[in-house]
């Protein structure tokens, strides 16, 4: 598949069908992979496709200020590329989208699959404009049993687990930062008038930029895990993300990154809509 | 969001400026008695409501947050009400992920004439805060 | 740092009678950026707004709190006191510490004065950020919209015409007339109805600054004070201008199967008709629901006989658009229908008559030409009792409310049926007899004492047919007896309720209403004919049941509003609106999908060198300041002047935080 | 097959019993299948209710959670056993507090969840008078019938679910549906004197005379009635009653499955018409219905 990505870009490349492509390129070991930014044609050897192209590349689409893109994309990636199209980040018809089938990607530290990847139903990626090699999709539906499993425990119990996961936290931002709808030109925890966040490091402050940062990706935020994979204390914020998904299904049956004409379930609204637990 | 140290509890009230908070005032108007522990906000409509307020009230120390506005289809502004009716399931069940106890949120309608039902919904709020405070 | 004067009113005991005013006071000068805190008996009195503009002199303040009443009542008086003392009017704040503190916790007086220090306190930490804001302007369309064709939207739309100011007079019916035109004559003076309000009908007509719209209803209200943009839906009347109203369509117009609504359902009415005789315009319509040709496609009968081809099937509904300055919202009454009154018989005893259906029938141009018959026979009545107060006072029919006008009416439709008929007997059943109003209780004496009316001080429990009489029981709580009157008729005084759809109606211009759906005005007392929505003004039946006289009142009332907002040239508009960081924004469109008033434009410019980025950007002109956009904003690139989130955080951290001293 | 928790009360099995034969003999021919609830208590009617609530609430709940148990509406022929199941229902909804006192004393849990319906709420919506149509013999024509339904059957309106408290039609509307012709009259829910019935039997006299006399005069030839008690006090005292009077009403009081039965072919015997002390024999064989 390699070589055929490989040609595949340099033909847009050439044709200047795209100004950059983004795709993965080896890195320090055989485990290792690393984004590749692409501009000349007879650079694209460089290029390789495995288990262990873990990044989501949809992020550095809003990075490169470019009018022209071609990215490569697991199929769980797409989601991101067109949660940014609705987003009206950029344009569909200026960056062509390179699926990748894929059987699953390997967290490096672990040697085992993504918990994402389990009953992973794009593997075979859907809406690229261009699509490469073949898989089989899982018969099983995203499973949110974890996520129930959490919901059961008592207010209580679920505080005292919080404030533990963010005893730990250090407030590096990396989750922020791999996030890519995460792309507010000036950051609220970053700001000073007003300080919405103190930049005072604790378990309760840090808890509060992730309370915030868990709100505003709410129907945006596709679950691609990137967060969750880029924390370095191990805060399992996969348990907050999928919480976002299983919410933004069951209270507006919304799925981001579905459609790049969706309205997301916040910034609309039914006449008819549920109002049970209001007053 | 330490709150054990507390007394009193503490309840912070939004209240849109066409509906709820002219609900609060017929509430005077009309000597009903509720408990002292909500403080009001006043807001344009509940459309203003940013969810990031309410995230920073409880992370200040609120033991318990209303938002109240217009009842659906008498929105000073149309619609801000149905966004507000929107943010606020969603906005619920993530804090309670998060070990918000739900006895501590809650939105309510209350247009400008029912002062009575103001009274009700700030005795209604303050008992389940209090519920949650005493019984977990 | 800030220099900010507090300013605690006692308003006499409304709130010194609770909170410990100074102990407010004293506290508030413990607050960072306090420069000086005042009590005062009533601070929006002469002298206490004064001790405000003296002390921004002395003190060299720049920003106010005043702790008082609710800001709905009084913010724009203290805003214009400190603008008086050089200040920017948005550089205060108002703490209510009377309608949400002393009103509501005088059960006790120490949590009450210490949520009085709190209120203050957050009152000064939102001031703190607080902006000075410059005034806006804006254009105002003269001309007037009045709905609703009764003698309250008559006598409006001919005062402001009278003023000089152009008027759309809207009338959902095919007349203009109301309720006031079904009426026989008037209490207490025993005036006929139709003789003192069908000039005025006429003027109306007439008048070159008033266009009538019959037959017509409001549909889509969008804009604001002085640019109101209204569609209004001409229903098709099938009649085109070319009538001369002669009537000969109507006449030989054959299909008379529907019932007549301005007779009360007591006489047919043709498929073509003028609602009654003196019917303005005086030009019939057509009801498409029953006539033969639409119904069949066969007939054509009024196109025959129209001697200036005025008949025109084909004419369709219009929907018209028009730009108002001011609105008029007069849509009145209808009254309670007994039929879920299951002791009178549920509207089933066709001898148990609503009030407006006596009206009609002892009316010389009613449908029995005046004479009072029972619908079931026509055979001419003597005994018969009028009931009080149906479907007002009763909270088992969820109508608390006293309607006023019955007590009355009923007293001149007992004096009437006997000035026709000398040998009846009329019997009121009573609970209280409420005669305020000038002549008013010498009316009702002169209705006991004169005509011999005989008033029962009791409810009727039950009333029912025995052969062609009505058996009506009641008690009599005076004498403590139980009574049973055999009458030929009952009249049952129906109180009244807002129009069916006043709710709708309502909900277009966003016009607050109570349980019932009487229209609220902003002040009870002190602005009674002005609603929470400025530009929109009430008067009428629509707010809360009232008599001729008060109605003719609240009706030169809002003429008077209307003529002051366009006496002037420009508006003043509130500048509370949102605002844009174009330096944070990310282009998302979140905001411009969700604004209700599509005051959000989307933009490609360089905000800052090199950096060329899709951004929002407010219109301020059209922009009402809701703050959808602020509230659904992730960037947070978006703020709302006079709530922006550092007032906004500012009040929940001194709300969440207790009093900062021990006091 | 319709099947429904039957709460016959003490009435139907003494003073009654003939109401509860007919009602089993008419269920029996129209398919419903009555299961009577096995050692069902007392109501509760007069003497609980004035005294405890608890006791009010509790001793129908019994019955009520037995039908919920077993999933089927609970009905009772007699006024006044119907009113209490029902209110112990909704003072259960109203109160958790007594319905977790009531639960502590019954020892098992209500849900809230019996529907509790009078037997002619029953035959009429339940069953649908279609159905019933379709299984007459006999038309009862030429009879005129007064029904009376007296009180607790319609009052409180919001217990009852009954919009039309003043001129009730449910019974009426069967009349006719029996070929019979229900008469227009107005004392259909007047007070019959009631309880009364042992301590002021003057008061019982005064009334339920009324309501014979309305009858009369409106040319009923009988009072068709859905509660014993109504019953005991417009028959049994009626020979009093005329006496006062000074006339003889003669006026025979029969209970709804009564009527019924002798649509549906059943004879005087069988639905124990005997126990009457006016004897509806006269006039039924004059209508050619015997």
């Amino acid at each position: 598949m390699d070589k055929e990505l490989q040609e595949l870009i340099k033909k847009l490349l050439t044709e200047k069908k795209a100004e950059w492509a983004i795709g993965y390129e080896k890195a320090y070991d055989e485990f290792s992979t690393r984004p590749a930014f692409i501009i000349d044609p007879a650079d694209t050897a460089r290029l390789i496709f495995n288990k262990y192209c873990i990044n989501n590349l949809g992020l550095y689409l809003t990075k490169l200020k470019k009018n022209k893109l071609a990215v490569v994309c697991k199929g769980c990636d797409i989601a991101t590329v067109f949660e940014l199209i609705r987003e009206k980040q950029f344009k569909r018809e200026n960056v062509a989208i390179i699926g990748v089938a894929c059987e699953g990607v390997l967290d490096k530290r672990t040697n085992k699959l993504l918990e994402k990847c389990e009953n992973c139903q794009v593997k075979q990626p859907k809406g690229a404009d261009f699509t490469l090699g073949n898989a089989k999709n899982s018969e099983k539906p995203k499973s949110y049993a974890d996520v129930v499993e959490f919901e059961k425990k008592s207010s209580k119990e679920k505080l005292e687990f919080w404030n533990r996961q963010f005893e730990k936290c250090i407030r590096c931002y990396a989750c922020r930062n791999v996030c890519p709808v995460c792309y507010c030109p000036d950051c609220f925890a970053l700001r000073s008038m007003p300080e919405y966040l103190s930049k005072h490091v604790d378990a309760d402050k840090n808890k509060l930029f992730h309370m915030i940062r868990m709100q505003h990706v709410f129907g945006r935020c596709t679950d691609c895990k990137a967060c969750d994979t880029a924390c370095p204390v191990n805060i399992p914020l996969s348990m907050l993300t999928k919480k976002l998904a299983k919410d933004a299904k069951e209270l507006f049956n919304y799925e981001s990154g579905a459609d790049t004409d969706a309205r997301p379930p916040l910034s609309t609204y039914d006449e008819g809509d549920s109002e049970s637990d209001i007053m | 969001m330490s709150n054990e140290k507390k007394k009193d509890i503490n309840v912070v009230g939004f209240l849109c400026n066409w509906c709820s908070y002219a609900g609060a005032d017929m509430t005077g108007l009309g000597r009903n008695i509720y408990p002292s522990n909500i403080k009001i906000i006043r807001i344009p409509c509940t459309g203003r409501m940013d969810p990031m307020m309410i995230i920073e009230a409880f992370h200040n120390g609120a033991d318990g947050v209303l938002v109240s506005g217009c009842h659906p289809g008498d929105c000073h502004y149309s619609e801000g009400n149905f966004y507000w009716r929107r943010r606020y399931p969603h906005l619920k069940s993530l804090m309670e992920h998060f070990g918000i106890d739900k006895r501590r949120f809650h939105a309510s309608w209350v247009s400008a004439s029912e002062g009575k039902k103001f009274a009700e919904v700030v005795k209604k709020v303050v008992a389940d805060v209090k519920d949650w405070q005493e019984n977990g | 740092m800030a220099r900010i004067g507090v300013f605690v009113c006692h308003c006499g005991t409304n709130i010194a009678g609770v909170v410990d005013v100074t102990r407010v006071a004293k506290y508030a000068e413990t607050l960072p950026g306090v420069r000086i805190s005042v009590d005062y008996k009533y601070m929006c009195s002469d002298p206490g707004q004064n001790t405000i503009i003296d002390a921004v002199k002395k003190y060299n303040l720049d920003r106010i709190v005043v702790a008082a009443c609710s800001p709905r009542m009084h913010e724009g008086t203290f805003r214009k006191t400190i603008e008086r003392a050089g200040l920017n009017p948005y550089l205060m704040e108002m703490a209510n510490i009377r309608e949400h503190v002393s009103w509501v916790h005088s059960d006790d007086k120490e949590l009450a004065t210490q949520k009085a220090m709190k209120v203050m306190e957050m009152a000064v930490a939102k001031v703190r950020r607080s902006e000075a804001l410059s005034k806006m302007f804006a254009s105002i369309e003269k001309r007037a919209l009045v709905i609703g064709g009764g003698i309250a939207g008559i006598q409006a739309a001919l005062d402001i015409a009278g003023a000089g100011y152009k008027v759309v007079l809207v009338e959902k019916e095919p007349s203009i007339g109301g309720r006031m035109a079904q009426l026989d004559k008037t209490f207490p003076t025993l005036d006929c109805s139709a003789c003192i309000l069908t000039p005025k009908m006429v003027a109306v007509s007439q008048d070159p600054n008033i266009t009538l719209m019959t037959y017509a209803e409001v549909v889509e209200v969008c804009g604001y004070v002085g640019q109101f943009d209204v569609k209004i839906k001409q229903k098709a009347k099938s009649v085109n201008s070319k009538c001369i109203g002669c009537g000969v369509c109507v006449t030989k117009c054959p299909n008379r199967k529907s019932l007549s609504e301005f007779n009360e359902k007591l006489a047919p009415r043709k498929a073509i008709y003028t609602p009654f005789p003196q019917a303005v315009p005086n030009v019939p319509v057509i009801d498409r629901e029953t006539c033969t040709f639409f119904k069949t496609g066969k007939c054509k009968i009024c196109e025959k006989v129209c001697p200036t081809g005025a008949i025109e099937y084909t004419q369709q509904d219009e929907i018209i658009k028009e730009k108002f300055g001011a609105v008029v919202v007069a849509t009145g009454f209808n009254i309670y229908d007994h039929s879920n009154y299951g002791e009178y018989g549920y509207g089933e005893i066709k001898d148990v008559i609503s009030s407006l259906q006596f009206e009609r029938l002892i009316n010389s141009s009613g449908p029995t030409d005046g004479h009072v018959v029972r619908p079931s026979d026509h055979k001419e009545v003597k005994n018969v009792v009028f009931i009080q107060c149906v479907g007002s006072r009763d909270e088992s029919k969820h109508r608390p409310y006293c309607s006023r006008v019955c007590c009355m009416y009923t007293a001149k439709q007992a004096m009437l049926l006997k000035d026709h008929y000398p040998e009846t007997q009329s019997y009121v059943f009573y609970i209280d007899i409420r005669s305020a109003g000038k002549n008013y209780e010498e009316f009702v004496q002169k209705a006991q004492n004169d005509y011999g009316v005989v008033y029962l001080r009791g409810r009727v429990s039950k009333i029912y047919e025995r052969g062609d009489k009505l058996i009506v029981k009641g008690a009599d709580t005076l004498s403590g007896a139980q009574v049973e009157v055999e009458a030929d008729m009952v009249v049952l005084a129906n109180g009244l309720e807002p129009k069916a759809n006043a709710k709708e109606l309502a909900q277009l211009f966003h016009m607050s209403y109570d349980q019932y759906g009487f229209y609220n005005e902003l002040h009870p007392k002190l602005a009674p004919v002005e609603t929470a929505i400025s530009g929109v003004f009430v008067a009428g039946c629509c707010i809360s049941p009232k008599d001729i006289p008060d109605t003719v009142a609240q009706a030169s009332a809002t003429a008077a509003k209307v003529c002051a907002l366009f006496s002037k040239e420009k508006l003043e508009v509130e500048p509370l609106i949102a605002n844009v960081n174009q330096l944070t924004c990310s282009g998302c469109e979140t905001c411009y999908n969700v604004c209700p008033y599509s005051a959000i434009e989307m933009e490609d410019k360089e905000v800052r060198r090199g950096d060329m980025r899709h951004v929002a950007k407010v219109l301020e002109s059209v922009c009402k300041g809701c703050g959808a956009c602020v509230g659904s904003c992730y960037c947070k690139a978006v703020d709302l002047k006079g709530f922006s989130d550092r007032q906004v955080m500012n009040q929940i951290e001194t709300a969440t935080t207790e009093l900062s001293t021990n006091d | 097959m319709l099947k429904v928790a039957y709460f016959p009360g003490c009435s139907l099995s003494s003073t009654a019993k003939e109401y509860d034969v007919a009602t089993r003999l008419v269920c029996e021919d129209l398919e419903i299948d009555l299961v009577e609830i096995p050692e069902w208590t007392c109501c509760g009617a007069t003497t609980a209710h004035i005294t405890s609530e608890l006791t009010a609430a509790a001793l129908p709940a019994k019955s009520l959670i037995w039908a919920e148990k077993h999933n089927m509406p609970i009905t009772s022929p007699c006024s006044a056993c119907f009113s209490r199941l029902k209110m112990a229902h909704l003072n259960m909804e109203k109160d958790p507090n007594l319905k977790k006192e009531v639960e502590e004393v019954t020892g098992e849990t209500y849900n809230g969840k019996a529907e509790v319906l009078h037997l002619t709420r029953v035959m009429l919506e339940k069953y649908g008078l279609e159905n019933i149509k379709a299984k007459i013999k006999k038309q009862l024509k030429g009879l005129k019938i007064a029904c009376y339904y007296g009180c607790l059957m319609t009052r409180p309106a919001e217990v009852c679910e009954n919009d039309r408290v003043e001129n009730p039609m449910i019974m009426d509307n069967l009349v006719s549906a029996l070929g019979a012709e229900p008469i227009k009259w107005y004392y259909k829910t007047e007070c019959c004197g009631a309880a009364f019935s042992l301590t002021k039997t003057e008061i019982v006299r005064k009334l339920s005379g009324d309501i014979l006399k309305e009858a009369k005069t409106c040319g009923a030839d009988l009072v068709m009635v859905a509660c014993p008690l109504c019953h005991s006090n417009l028959d049994a005292r009626q020979p009093e009653i005329s006496k006062l009077l000074k006339t003889d009403l003669n006026m025979p009081i029969l209970y709804f499955t009564q009527v019924m039965g002798l649509a549906l072919g059943y004879d005087y015997m069988d639905l124990m018409m005997n126990k009457h002390f006016i004897d509806p024999k006269p006039l039924l064989k004059s209508k050619g219905i015997l």
